[in-house]
Protein backbone atom coordinates (compact mmCIF):
# COMPACT_ATOMS: atom_id res chain seq x y z
CA UNK A 1 0.00 0.00 0.00
CA UNK A 2 1.48 3.25 -0.82
CA UNK A 3 0.47 6.94 0.20
CA UNK A 4 0.78 10.37 -1.28
CA UNK A 5 -0.64 13.50 -0.68
CA UNK A 6 -2.07 15.60 -3.22
CA UNK A 7 -3.02 19.31 -1.92
CA UNK A 8 -4.90 18.05 1.55
CA UNK A 9 -5.98 14.92 -0.28
CA UNK A 10 -4.24 11.45 0.58
CA UNK A 11 -4.04 9.07 -2.31
CA UNK A 12 -4.17 5.44 -0.37
CA UNK A 13 -2.84 3.18 -3.73
CA UNK A 14 -3.61 -0.04 -3.28
CA UNK A 15 -1.55 -3.18 -4.16
CA UNK A 16 -2.73 -6.61 -6.57
CA UNK A 17 -4.52 -8.27 -4.24
CA UNK A 18 -7.07 -6.49 -1.49
CA UNK A 19 -8.07 -9.45 0.58
CA UNK A 20 -8.30 -10.71 4.13
CA UNK A 21 -4.62 -10.46 4.05
CA UNK A 22 -4.63 -6.98 3.48
CA UNK A 23 -7.65 -5.56 4.61
CA UNK A 24 -6.64 -4.69 8.42
CA UNK A 25 -3.49 -2.89 6.59
CA UNK A 26 -5.85 -0.88 4.74
CA UNK A 27 -8.14 0.10 7.49
CA UNK A 28 -5.11 1.00 9.86
CA UNK A 29 -3.57 2.63 7.08
CA UNK A 30 -7.01 4.89 6.93
CA UNK A 31 -7.67 5.15 10.28
CA UNK A 32 -3.72 6.38 11.22
CA UNK A 33 -4.52 9.01 8.36
CA UNK A 34 -6.98 10.48 10.28
CA UNK A 35 -6.06 10.23 13.91
CA UNK A 36 -2.32 11.44 12.78
CA UNK A 37 -2.61 13.94 10.13
CA UNK A 38 -6.06 14.74 10.08
CA UNK A 39 -6.51 14.11 6.21
CA UNK A 40 -10.16 13.36 5.93
CA UNK A 41 -10.17 13.44 2.20
CA UNK A 42 -9.01 10.00 1.06
CA UNK A 43 -8.96 8.64 -2.63
CA UNK A 44 -8.52 5.01 -2.59
CA UNK A 45 -6.56 4.28 -5.99
CA UNK A 46 -7.84 0.25 -7.20
CA UNK A 47 -5.86 0.91 -10.39
CA UNK A 48 -3.39 -2.18 -9.24
CA UNK A 49 -5.83 -4.09 -7.54
CA UNK A 50 -6.89 -7.25 -9.88
CA UNK A 51 -8.31 -9.07 -7.21
CA UNK A 52 -10.73 -7.35 -3.99
CA UNK A 53 -13.24 -9.62 -2.19
CA UNK A 54 -15.81 -9.17 0.48
CA UNK A 55 -12.92 -8.40 2.95
CA UNK A 56 -11.59 -5.95 0.77
CA UNK A 57 -14.89 -4.40 -0.17
CA UNK A 58 -15.53 -4.33 4.39
CA UNK A 59 -12.61 -2.78 4.67
CA UNK A 60 -13.44 0.28 2.37
CA UNK A 61 -17.12 -0.06 4.29
CA UNK A 62 -15.06 0.72 7.44
CA UNK A 63 -12.41 3.40 5.71
CA UNK A 64 -15.49 5.54 4.46
CA UNK A 65 -17.52 5.36 8.00
CA UNK A 66 -14.23 6.72 9.86
CA UNK A 67 -13.77 9.60 6.82
CA UNK A 68 -17.42 10.69 7.18
CA UNK A 69 -17.24 10.44 10.99
CA UNK A 70 -14.94 12.82 10.98
CA UNK A 71 -16.53 15.25 8.29
CA UNK A 72 -14.55 13.84 5.53
CA UNK A 73 -14.97 11.46 2.37
CA UNK A 74 -13.81 8.66 0.23
CA UNK A 75 -13.78 8.87 -3.18
CA UNK A 76 -12.58 5.32 -5.44
CA UNK A 77 -10.59 5.51 -8.44
CA UNK A 78 -9.71 3.64 -11.62
CA UNK A 79 -11.09 0.73 -10.77
CA UNK A 80 -10.28 -2.75 -12.75
CA UNK A 81 -12.93 -4.72 -14.02
CA UNK A 82 -13.07 -7.24 -11.45
CA UNK A 83 -13.39 -4.42 -8.89
CA UNK A 84 -16.10 -2.89 -10.71
CA UNK A 85 -17.79 -6.38 -11.03
CA UNK A 86 -17.47 -6.84 -7.08
CA UNK A 87 -18.88 -3.85 -6.09
CA UNK A 88 -22.24 -4.26 -8.66
CA UNK A 89 -22.51 -7.38 -6.96
CA UNK A 90 -22.50 -6.29 -3.38
CA UNK A 91 -24.59 -2.74 -4.47
CA UNK A 92 -21.47 -1.22 -3.39
CA UNK A 93 -21.68 1.11 -6.70
CA UNK A 94 -24.68 3.12 -4.66
CA UNK A 95 -22.38 3.51 -1.95
CA UNK A 96 -19.13 4.48 -3.27
CA UNK A 97 -18.31 7.70 -5.63
CA UNK A 98 -16.52 5.92 -8.16
CA UNK A 99 -14.43 8.02 -10.98
CA UNK A 100 -12.16 6.24 -13.74
CA UNK A 101 -10.17 8.67 -13.47
CA UNK A 102 -7.72 9.44 -10.78
CA UNK A 103 -7.56 13.56 -11.41
CA UNK A 104 -11.43 13.85 -11.89
CA UNK A 105 -11.30 11.97 -8.60
CA UNK A 106 -9.15 14.54 -7.09
CA UNK A 107 -10.74 17.05 -8.05
CA UNK A 108 -14.58 15.76 -7.11
CA UNK A 109 -13.87 17.51 -3.81
CA UNK A 110 -13.07 20.37 -4.55
CA UNK A 111 -16.98 21.48 -4.77
CA UNK A 112 -17.20 20.74 -1.07
CA UNK B 1 -7.20 -34.55 -22.70
CA UNK B 2 -8.71 -33.25 -19.60
CA UNK B 3 -11.12 -35.97 -17.80
CA UNK B 4 -13.22 -35.90 -14.85
CA UNK B 5 -10.69 -35.16 -11.81
CA UNK B 6 -11.26 -34.48 -8.15
CA UNK B 7 -7.98 -33.16 -6.00
CA UNK B 8 -8.11 -32.97 -2.17
CA UNK B 9 -6.02 -31.11 0.00
CA UNK B 10 -5.86 -31.08 3.98
CA UNK B 11 -4.40 -27.40 5.21
CA UNK B 12 -4.63 -25.71 8.53
CA UNK B 13 -7.06 -23.04 7.81
CA UNK B 14 -4.37 -20.16 7.99
CA UNK B 15 -4.44 -16.99 6.07
CA UNK B 16 -1.03 -17.62 5.21
CA UNK B 17 -2.36 -20.46 2.58
CA UNK B 18 -5.29 -17.86 1.32
CA UNK B 19 -3.55 -17.03 -1.98
CA UNK B 20 -1.26 -19.75 -2.59
CA UNK B 21 -4.31 -21.53 -2.43
CA UNK B 22 -6.43 -19.39 -5.05
CA UNK B 23 -3.33 -19.76 -7.10
CA UNK B 24 -3.63 -23.27 -7.31
CA UNK B 25 -7.00 -23.12 -8.23
CA UNK B 26 -7.15 -19.92 -11.02
CA UNK B 27 -4.15 -21.68 -12.19
CA UNK B 28 -5.86 -24.92 -12.51
CA UNK B 29 -9.43 -23.37 -13.55
CA UNK B 30 -7.96 -21.25 -16.55
CA UNK B 31 -7.40 -24.64 -18.12
CA UNK B 32 -10.79 -26.05 -18.30
CA UNK B 33 -11.84 -26.38 -22.20
CA UNK B 34 -15.23 -24.28 -20.62
CA UNK B 35 -13.15 -21.65 -18.96
CA UNK B 36 -10.50 -21.06 -21.24
CA UNK B 37 -10.36 -17.30 -21.91
CA UNK B 38 -13.35 -16.81 -19.88
CA UNK B 39 -12.12 -14.17 -17.86
CA UNK B 40 -15.09 -12.96 -15.61
CA UNK B 41 -15.92 -16.53 -14.84
CA UNK B 42 -12.70 -17.71 -13.71
CA UNK B 43 -12.44 -14.57 -11.87
CA UNK B 44 -15.65 -15.47 -10.15
CA UNK B 45 -14.68 -18.71 -9.36
CA UNK B 46 -11.34 -18.02 -7.85
CA UNK B 47 -13.44 -15.15 -5.85
CA UNK B 48 -15.77 -17.94 -4.07
CA UNK B 49 -13.37 -20.18 -3.89
CA UNK B 50 -10.96 -17.31 -1.50
CA UNK B 51 -14.49 -16.36 0.23
CA UNK B 52 -15.14 -19.89 1.15
CA UNK B 53 -11.60 -20.45 2.53
CA UNK B 54 -11.90 -16.98 4.15
CA UNK B 55 -14.76 -18.07 5.94
CA UNK B 56 -13.18 -21.05 7.27
CA UNK B 57 -9.97 -19.30 8.37
CA UNK B 58 -12.58 -16.78 9.81
CA UNK B 59 -15.35 -18.27 11.55
CA UNK B 60 -14.75 -22.14 12.10
CA UNK B 61 -12.68 -21.94 14.88
CA UNK B 62 -11.56 -20.08 17.83
CA UNK B 63 -9.18 -17.23 16.47
CA UNK B 64 -5.74 -18.63 18.26
CA UNK B 65 -6.46 -22.67 17.21
CA UNK B 66 -7.41 -22.79 13.81
CA UNK B 67 -8.26 -26.65 13.38
CA UNK B 68 -7.73 -28.21 9.93
CA UNK B 69 -9.61 -27.37 6.57
CA UNK B 70 -10.37 -30.35 3.90
CA UNK B 71 -10.72 -28.57 0.52
CA UNK B 72 -12.28 -30.90 -2.60
CA UNK B 73 -12.07 -29.43 -5.69
CA UNK B 74 -13.93 -31.65 -8.40
CA UNK B 75 -13.91 -31.31 -12.15
CA UNK B 76 -16.48 -32.64 -13.27
CA UNK B 77 -17.61 -33.55 -16.91
CA UNK B 78 -20.03 -30.43 -16.82
CA UNK B 79 -19.83 -28.76 -13.75
CA UNK B 80 -17.09 -27.33 -10.91
CA UNK B 81 -17.39 -27.94 -7.53
CA UNK B 82 -15.93 -27.11 -4.79
CA UNK B 83 -15.80 -28.78 -1.31
CA UNK B 84 -14.95 -27.02 2.10
CA UNK B 85 -14.89 -29.25 5.48
CA UNK B 86 -14.16 -27.59 8.69
CA UNK B 87 -14.60 -29.71 11.99
CA UNK B 88 -15.62 -26.41 13.38
CA UNK B 89 -18.72 -24.94 15.40
CA UNK B 90 -20.64 -25.05 12.02
CA UNK B 91 -23.74 -22.26 11.36
CA UNK B 92 -27.10 -22.16 9.80
CA UNK B 93 -26.75 -21.29 6.84
CA UNK B 94 -30.81 -20.96 6.10
CA UNK B 95 -30.18 -18.51 8.54
CA UNK B 96 -28.25 -15.87 7.44
CA UNK B 97 -29.47 -12.91 5.70
CA UNK B 98 -28.81 -10.72 2.55
CA UNK B 99 -26.59 -7.84 3.77
CA UNK B 100 -28.37 -5.19 4.18
CA UNK B 101 -27.85 -2.84 0.93
CA UNK B 102 -29.37 0.48 2.69
CA UNK B 103 -26.93 0.29 5.20
CA UNK B 104 -23.90 -1.12 4.66
CA UNK B 105 -22.18 -2.93 7.00
CA UNK B 106 -18.35 -4.15 7.15
CA UNK B 107 -19.08 -7.98 7.01
CA UNK B 108 -21.51 -10.50 5.46
CA UNK B 109 -21.01 -10.42 1.70
CA UNK B 110 -19.11 -13.62 1.74
CA UNK B 111 -21.69 -15.60 1.56
CA UNK B 112 -24.33 -13.05 -0.85
CA UNK B 113 -21.36 -12.91 -2.82
CA UNK B 114 -21.26 -17.58 -3.12
CA UNK B 115 -25.07 -17.84 -3.50
CA UNK B 116 -25.22 -15.42 -6.62
CA UNK B 117 -22.20 -16.72 -8.45
CA UNK B 118 -22.72 -19.96 -8.43
CA UNK B 119 -25.40 -22.46 -9.39
CA UNK B 120 -25.42 -24.41 -6.39
CA UNK B 121 -25.04 -24.24 -2.41
CA UNK B 122 -25.40 -26.44 0.34
CA UNK B 123 -24.26 -26.72 3.73
CA UNK B 124 -24.66 -29.63 6.04
CA UNK B 125 -23.27 -30.18 9.67
CA UNK B 126 -22.77 -33.71 10.45
CA UNK B 127 -23.30 -35.64 13.74
CA UNK B 128 -19.45 -36.31 13.53
CA UNK B 129 -18.53 -32.39 14.31
CA UNK B 130 -17.70 -32.11 10.17
CA UNK B 131 -19.51 -29.10 8.75
CA UNK B 132 -19.45 -29.47 4.64
CA UNK B 133 -20.13 -26.67 2.57
CA UNK B 134 -20.93 -27.26 -1.38
CA UNK B 135 -20.36 -24.88 -4.06
CA UNK B 136 -21.08 -26.12 -7.50
CA UNK B 137 -21.35 -23.78 -11.23
CA UNK B 138 -22.09 -25.79 -14.17
CA UNK B 139 -19.76 -25.21 -17.52
CA UNK B 140 -20.55 -25.32 -20.60
CA UNK B 141 -18.59 -27.86 -21.88
CA UNK B 142 -16.25 -27.20 -25.08
CA UNK B 143 -13.73 -30.35 -26.52
CA UNK B 144 -13.49 -33.55 -26.86
CA UNK B 145 -13.60 -35.32 -23.54
CA UNK B 146 -17.51 -35.61 -22.60
CA UNK B 147 -17.36 -38.28 -25.16
CA UNK B 148 -14.33 -40.03 -22.91
CA UNK B 149 -15.51 -39.31 -19.68
CA UNK C 1 2.81 -15.29 12.05
CA UNK C 2 4.35 -18.26 10.46
CA UNK C 3 4.58 -21.88 12.19
CA UNK C 4 5.05 -25.17 11.07
CA UNK C 5 2.96 -26.39 9.02
CA UNK C 6 1.88 -29.49 6.33
CA UNK C 7 -0.31 -29.25 3.34
CA UNK C 8 -1.55 -32.53 2.35
CA UNK C 9 -2.78 -32.21 -1.53
CA UNK C 10 -4.06 -35.89 -3.02
CA UNK C 11 -4.31 -36.08 -7.13
CA UNK C 12 -4.37 -37.33 -10.18
CA UNK C 13 -0.61 -37.98 -11.61
CA UNK C 14 -2.05 -35.81 -14.40
CA UNK C 15 0.26 -33.28 -16.56
CA UNK C 16 -2.44 -30.57 -16.29
CA UNK C 17 -2.14 -29.98 -12.53
CA UNK C 18 1.98 -29.79 -12.68
CA UNK C 19 1.54 -25.36 -13.11
CA UNK C 20 -1.48 -25.32 -10.72
CA UNK C 21 0.62 -27.22 -7.85
CA UNK C 22 3.73 -25.51 -8.95
CA UNK C 23 1.61 -21.85 -8.56
CA UNK C 24 0.52 -23.31 -5.20
CA UNK C 25 4.33 -24.23 -3.83
CA UNK C 26 5.72 -21.14 -5.05
CA UNK C 27 2.83 -18.53 -3.86
CA UNK C 28 3.67 -20.51 -0.30
CA UNK C 29 7.18 -21.18 -0.29
CA UNK C 30 7.74 -16.87 -1.54
CA UNK C 31 5.61 -16.04 2.05
CA UNK C 32 8.37 -17.62 4.57
CA UNK C 33 10.27 -15.39 6.27
CA UNK C 34 13.20 -17.53 4.91
CA UNK C 35 12.53 -17.27 1.30
CA UNK C 36 11.14 -13.49 1.19
CA UNK C 37 13.32 -12.29 -1.67
CA UNK C 38 15.22 -15.00 -2.03
CA UNK C 39 14.67 -15.25 -5.80
CA UNK C 40 17.01 -18.22 -6.32
CA UNK C 41 16.19 -20.15 -3.76
CA UNK C 42 12.44 -20.00 -4.63
CA UNK C 43 13.13 -20.90 -8.35
CA UNK C 44 15.24 -24.15 -6.98
CA UNK C 45 13.04 -25.11 -4.74
CA UNK C 46 9.48 -24.65 -7.61
CA UNK C 47 12.08 -26.75 -10.03
CA UNK C 48 12.85 -29.90 -7.54
CA UNK C 49 8.78 -29.80 -6.93
CA UNK C 50 8.28 -29.42 -10.69
CA UNK C 51 10.64 -32.41 -11.25
CA UNK C 52 8.95 -34.48 -8.75
CA UNK C 53 5.60 -34.07 -9.73
CA UNK C 54 6.99 -34.33 -13.65
CA UNK C 55 8.77 -38.10 -12.76
CA UNK C 56 5.31 -39.31 -10.94
CA UNK C 57 3.18 -38.33 -14.05
CA UNK C 58 5.57 -39.82 -16.65
CA UNK C 59 7.43 -43.16 -14.61
CA UNK C 60 5.04 -44.45 -11.32
CA UNK C 61 1.84 -45.48 -13.91
CA UNK C 62 1.71 -47.13 -16.84
CA UNK C 63 1.16 -43.30 -19.57
CA UNK C 64 -2.79 -44.66 -20.19
CA UNK C 65 -3.81 -45.37 -16.93
CA UNK C 66 -2.41 -42.54 -14.08
CA UNK C 67 -2.59 -42.94 -10.87
CA UNK C 68 -2.95 -41.03 -7.83
CA UNK C 69 0.38 -38.94 -6.23
CA UNK C 70 0.03 -37.97 -2.42
CA UNK C 71 1.68 -34.87 -2.13
CA UNK C 72 2.91 -33.69 0.81
CA UNK C 73 4.73 -30.01 1.58
CA UNK C 74 6.00 -29.44 5.18
CA UNK C 75 6.84 -25.89 6.88
CA UNK C 76 9.56 -27.05 9.98
CA UNK C 77 11.18 -24.48 11.86
CA UNK C 78 14.38 -24.96 9.71
CA UNK C 79 13.18 -26.74 6.46
CA UNK C 80 10.63 -26.97 3.78
CA UNK C 81 10.13 -30.57 2.70
CA UNK C 82 8.31 -32.12 0.10
CA UNK C 83 6.93 -35.65 0.16
CA UNK C 84 5.53 -37.61 -3.21
CA UNK C 85 3.56 -40.62 -2.64
CA UNK C 86 2.95 -42.87 -5.17
CA UNK C 87 1.30 -46.42 -5.57
CA UNK C 88 3.20 -47.30 -8.87
CA UNK C 89 6.03 -49.57 -10.36
CA UNK C 90 8.82 -47.77 -7.79
CA UNK C 91 12.09 -47.91 -8.73
CA UNK C 92 15.50 -47.83 -7.18
CA UNK C 93 17.00 -44.32 -6.23
CA UNK C 94 20.98 -46.06 -5.47
CA UNK C 95 20.65 -47.38 -9.02
CA UNK C 96 20.44 -44.10 -11.11
CA UNK C 97 23.60 -42.88 -12.26
CA UNK C 98 24.17 -39.28 -13.04
CA UNK C 99 23.77 -37.75 -16.56
CA UNK C 100 26.48 -38.73 -19.26
CA UNK C 101 27.53 -35.09 -19.65
CA UNK C 102 29.82 -35.57 -22.43
CA UNK C 103 27.39 -37.30 -24.36
CA UNK C 104 24.00 -35.52 -23.27
CA UNK C 105 21.20 -37.34 -23.67
CA UNK C 106 17.57 -35.87 -23.76
CA UNK C 107 16.28 -37.59 -20.48
CA UNK C 108 17.79 -38.51 -17.16
CA UNK C 109 18.17 -34.74 -15.51
CA UNK C 110 15.68 -34.73 -12.83
CA UNK C 111 17.24 -36.60 -10.43
CA UNK C 112 20.57 -35.10 -10.62
CA UNK C 113 18.63 -31.74 -10.57
CA UNK C 114 16.93 -32.99 -6.75
CA UNK C 115 19.76 -34.51 -5.70
CA UNK C 116 22.14 -31.21 -6.84
CA UNK C 117 19.76 -28.35 -5.11
CA UNK C 118 18.10 -30.40 -2.01
CA UNK C 119 20.31 -30.93 1.08
CA UNK C 120 18.06 -34.34 1.76
CA UNK C 121 16.51 -36.93 -0.67
CA UNK C 122 15.23 -40.34 0.44
CA UNK C 123 13.23 -42.80 -1.75
CA UNK C 124 11.07 -45.73 0.06
CA UNK C 125 9.11 -48.17 -1.36
CA UNK C 126 7.20 -49.65 0.94
CA UNK C 127 6.00 -53.54 0.88
CA UNK C 128 2.13 -52.03 0.47
CA UNK C 129 3.27 -50.66 -2.44
CA UNK C 130 3.19 -47.48 -1.55
CA UNK C 131 6.74 -45.57 -2.94
CA UNK C 132 8.01 -41.98 -1.01
CA UNK C 133 9.94 -39.82 -2.11
CA UNK C 134 11.04 -37.08 0.21
CA UNK C 135 13.20 -34.01 -0.80
CA UNK C 136 14.50 -31.66 2.36
CA UNK C 137 15.75 -28.35 2.11
CA UNK C 138 17.43 -26.61 5.31
CA UNK C 139 16.06 -22.73 5.63
CA UNK C 140 17.92 -20.24 8.05
CA UNK C 141 14.91 -18.70 9.53
CA UNK C 142 14.64 -15.47 10.10
CA UNK C 143 11.37 -13.81 11.62
CA UNK C 144 9.36 -14.24 15.18
CA UNK C 145 8.58 -17.91 15.18
CA UNK C 146 11.16 -19.82 16.08
CA UNK C 147 10.57 -19.05 19.60
CA UNK C 148 6.89 -19.53 18.71
CA UNK C 149 7.17 -22.74 17.36
CA UNK D 1 6.05 -20.50 -28.75
CA UNK D 2 5.87 -18.49 -32.07
CA UNK D 3 8.47 -19.12 -34.98
CA UNK D 4 9.66 -16.35 -37.13
CA UNK D 5 12.09 -16.55 -40.02
CA UNK D 6 15.08 -13.79 -40.07
CA UNK D 7 17.54 -14.62 -43.24
CA UNK D 8 16.95 -18.36 -43.56
CA UNK D 9 17.30 -18.57 -40.00
CA UNK D 10 14.20 -19.57 -37.77
CA UNK D 11 13.92 -17.86 -34.48
CA UNK D 12 11.58 -19.57 -32.17
CA UNK D 13 10.36 -17.99 -29.21
CA UNK D 14 9.42 -19.87 -26.64
CA UNK D 15 6.61 -19.12 -23.77
CA UNK D 16 7.00 -18.59 -20.26
CA UNK D 17 7.33 -21.64 -19.02
CA UNK D 18 9.19 -24.46 -20.79
CA UNK D 19 8.40 -27.81 -19.03
CA UNK D 20 7.03 -31.29 -19.69
CA UNK D 21 3.19 -29.42 -20.79
CA UNK D 22 5.25 -27.48 -24.09
CA UNK D 23 8.55 -29.77 -24.47
CA UNK D 24 7.24 -31.98 -27.30
CA UNK D 25 5.68 -28.97 -29.07
CA UNK D 26 9.13 -27.67 -29.12
CA UNK D 27 10.51 -30.86 -30.33
CA UNK D 28 7.70 -31.16 -32.66
CA UNK D 29 8.32 -27.69 -33.99
CA UNK D 30 11.79 -28.31 -34.69
CA UNK D 31 11.21 -31.35 -36.39
CA UNK D 32 8.89 -30.19 -38.55
CA UNK D 33 11.05 -26.59 -39.78
CA UNK D 34 13.35 -29.14 -40.64
CA UNK D 35 11.61 -31.37 -42.86
CA UNK D 36 9.17 -29.29 -44.41
CA UNK D 37 10.68 -25.72 -44.82
CA UNK D 38 14.54 -27.84 -44.81
CA UNK D 39 15.72 -24.81 -42.52
CA UNK D 40 18.66 -25.92 -40.34
CA UNK D 41 19.65 -23.04 -38.75
CA UNK D 42 17.31 -22.15 -35.54
CA UNK D 43 17.63 -20.01 -32.95
CA UNK D 44 15.67 -20.51 -29.37
CA UNK D 45 14.97 -17.31 -28.07
CA UNK D 46 14.37 -17.52 -23.80
CA UNK D 47 13.82 -14.45 -23.59
CA UNK D 48 10.00 -14.96 -22.29
CA UNK D 49 10.89 -18.10 -20.60
CA UNK D 50 10.90 -17.47 -16.61
CA UNK D 51 10.53 -21.04 -16.00
CA UNK D 52 12.72 -24.00 -17.60
CA UNK D 53 12.93 -27.87 -16.40
CA UNK D 54 14.59 -30.60 -17.00
CA UNK D 55 11.83 -31.34 -19.84
CA UNK D 56 12.38 -28.30 -21.35
CA UNK D 57 16.25 -28.95 -21.62
CA UNK D 58 15.74 -32.46 -23.25
CA UNK D 59 13.47 -31.14 -25.74
CA UNK D 60 16.69 -28.44 -26.48
CA UNK D 61 19.27 -31.25 -26.46
CA UNK D 62 16.75 -33.09 -28.84
CA UNK D 63 15.97 -30.23 -30.94
CA UNK D 64 20.10 -29.82 -31.42
CA UNK D 65 20.65 -33.51 -32.15
CA UNK D 66 18.07 -33.25 -34.98
CA UNK D 67 20.02 -30.00 -36.25
CA UNK D 68 23.04 -31.33 -36.09
CA UNK D 69 21.99 -34.54 -38.38
CA UNK D 70 20.84 -32.63 -40.67
CA UNK D 71 24.21 -30.19 -41.09
CA UNK D 72 22.65 -27.35 -38.76
CA UNK D 73 22.95 -26.04 -35.74
CA UNK D 74 20.92 -24.68 -32.57
CA UNK D 75 21.92 -21.32 -30.73
CA UNK D 76 20.63 -19.94 -27.83
CA UNK D 77 19.46 -16.37 -27.04
CA UNK D 78 18.20 -14.15 -24.28
CA UNK D 79 18.14 -16.88 -21.77
CA UNK D 80 16.77 -15.87 -18.05
CA UNK D 81 18.28 -16.18 -15.15
CA UNK D 82 16.59 -19.13 -14.16
CA UNK D 83 18.13 -20.77 -17.12
CA UNK D 84 21.18 -20.12 -17.38
CA UNK D 85 21.38 -20.92 -13.92
CA UNK D 86 20.17 -24.54 -14.87
CA UNK D 87 22.27 -24.50 -17.71
CA UNK D 88 25.37 -24.46 -15.08
CA UNK D 89 23.69 -27.27 -12.92
CA UNK D 90 23.27 -29.61 -15.97
CA UNK D 91 25.85 -28.68 -17.78
CA UNK D 92 24.20 -27.95 -21.30
CA UNK D 93 26.24 -24.61 -20.94
CA UNK D 94 29.01 -26.78 -22.11
CA UNK D 95 26.71 -28.15 -25.17
CA UNK D 96 24.80 -25.13 -26.37
CA UNK D 97 26.16 -21.86 -27.99
CA UNK D 98 24.53 -19.08 -25.85
CA UNK D 99 23.99 -15.42 -26.69
CA UNK D 100 23.00 -12.55 -24.56
CA UNK D 101 21.64 -11.01 -27.81
CA UNK D 102 19.45 -12.08 -30.18
CA UNK D 103 21.52 -10.09 -32.97
CA UNK D 104 24.56 -11.61 -31.89
CA UNK D 105 23.08 -15.40 -31.99
CA UNK D 106 21.32 -14.58 -35.86
CA UNK D 107 24.59 -13.35 -37.13
CA UNK D 108 26.84 -15.88 -35.52
CA UNK D 109 25.31 -18.41 -38.21
CA UNK D 110 27.20 -16.34 -41.06
CA UNK D 111 30.53 -17.87 -40.08
CA UNK D 112 30.03 -20.93 -41.30
N1 LIG E 1 -17.18 -22.03 7.83
C1 LIG E 1 -17.96 -21.36 8.71
N2 LIG E 1 -18.04 -21.78 10.01
C2 LIG E 1 -18.82 -21.14 10.89
N3 LIG E 1 -19.56 -20.06 10.60
C3 LIG E 1 -19.54 -19.59 9.33
C4 LIG E 1 -18.75 -20.21 8.34
N4 LIG E 1 -18.93 -19.53 7.19
C5 LIG E 1 -19.80 -18.53 7.46
N5 LIG E 1 -20.17 -18.55 8.75
C6 LIG E 1 -21.13 -17.65 9.42
O1 LIG E 1 -21.86 -16.95 8.43
C7 LIG E 1 -21.73 -15.54 8.62
C8 LIG E 1 -21.81 -14.80 7.30
O2 LIG E 1 -20.69 -15.09 6.50
P1 LIG E 1 -20.30 -14.15 5.29
O3 LIG E 1 -21.53 -13.84 4.52
O4 LIG E 1 -19.20 -14.78 4.56
O5 LIG E 1 -19.86 -12.78 5.95
P2 LIG E 1 -18.61 -12.47 6.92
O6 LIG E 1 -17.64 -13.58 6.77
O7 LIG E 1 -18.10 -11.17 6.46
O8 LIG E 1 -19.21 -12.39 8.30
C9 LIG E 1 -20.43 -15.36 9.34
O9 LIG E 1 -20.37 -14.16 10.08
C10 LIG E 1 -20.41 -16.59 10.26
O10 LIG E 1 -21.18 -16.36 11.40
N1 LIG F 1 8.23 -41.69 -9.31
C1 LIG F 1 8.94 -42.59 -10.05
N2 LIG F 1 8.44 -43.84 -10.28
C2 LIG F 1 9.12 -44.73 -11.02
N3 LIG F 1 10.32 -44.47 -11.57
C3 LIG F 1 10.87 -43.27 -11.40
C4 LIG F 1 10.21 -42.26 -10.63
N4 LIG F 1 11.00 -41.16 -10.62
C5 LIG F 1 12.09 -41.47 -11.34
N5 LIG F 1 12.03 -42.74 -11.81
C6 LIG F 1 13.06 -43.43 -12.61
O1 LIG F 1 14.27 -42.72 -12.54
C7 LIG F 1 14.74 -42.40 -13.85
C8 LIG F 1 15.51 -41.09 -13.83
O2 LIG F 1 14.65 -40.01 -13.54
P1 LIG F 1 15.11 -38.53 -13.90
O3 LIG F 1 16.51 -38.33 -13.43
O4 LIG F 1 14.09 -37.61 -13.34
O5 LIG F 1 15.13 -38.46 -15.48
P2 LIG F 1 13.95 -38.63 -16.53
O6 LIG F 1 12.67 -38.42 -15.81
O7 LIG F 1 14.23 -37.60 -17.55
O8 LIG F 1 14.08 -40.02 -17.07
C9 LIG F 1 13.49 -42.37 -14.70
O9 LIG F 1 13.78 -42.59 -16.06
C10 LIG F 1 12.68 -43.51 -14.08
O10 LIG F 1 13.11 -44.74 -14.57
Amino acid sequence: MQVERKNGIAVVATEERLDALVAPDLKETVRKLVEETGLTKIVIDLEKTKFIDSSGCGALVASLRVLMKNSGDMKIARPTAQAKSLFELTRLHRVFEIFEDLDVALSSFSGK
Amino acid sequence: MIREMTVKIEAPAELMLLRSLNAFVRELIQQLPALVGAEKLINDLELVFNEAFTNVNEHAYPSEQKGEVTIGIRVGVNYLEFRFEDSGSGFDLEGIDDPDFDNPQERGRGLWIMRNLMDEIAYRSAEDGRNVLKLRKYLDYVGPSRHEA
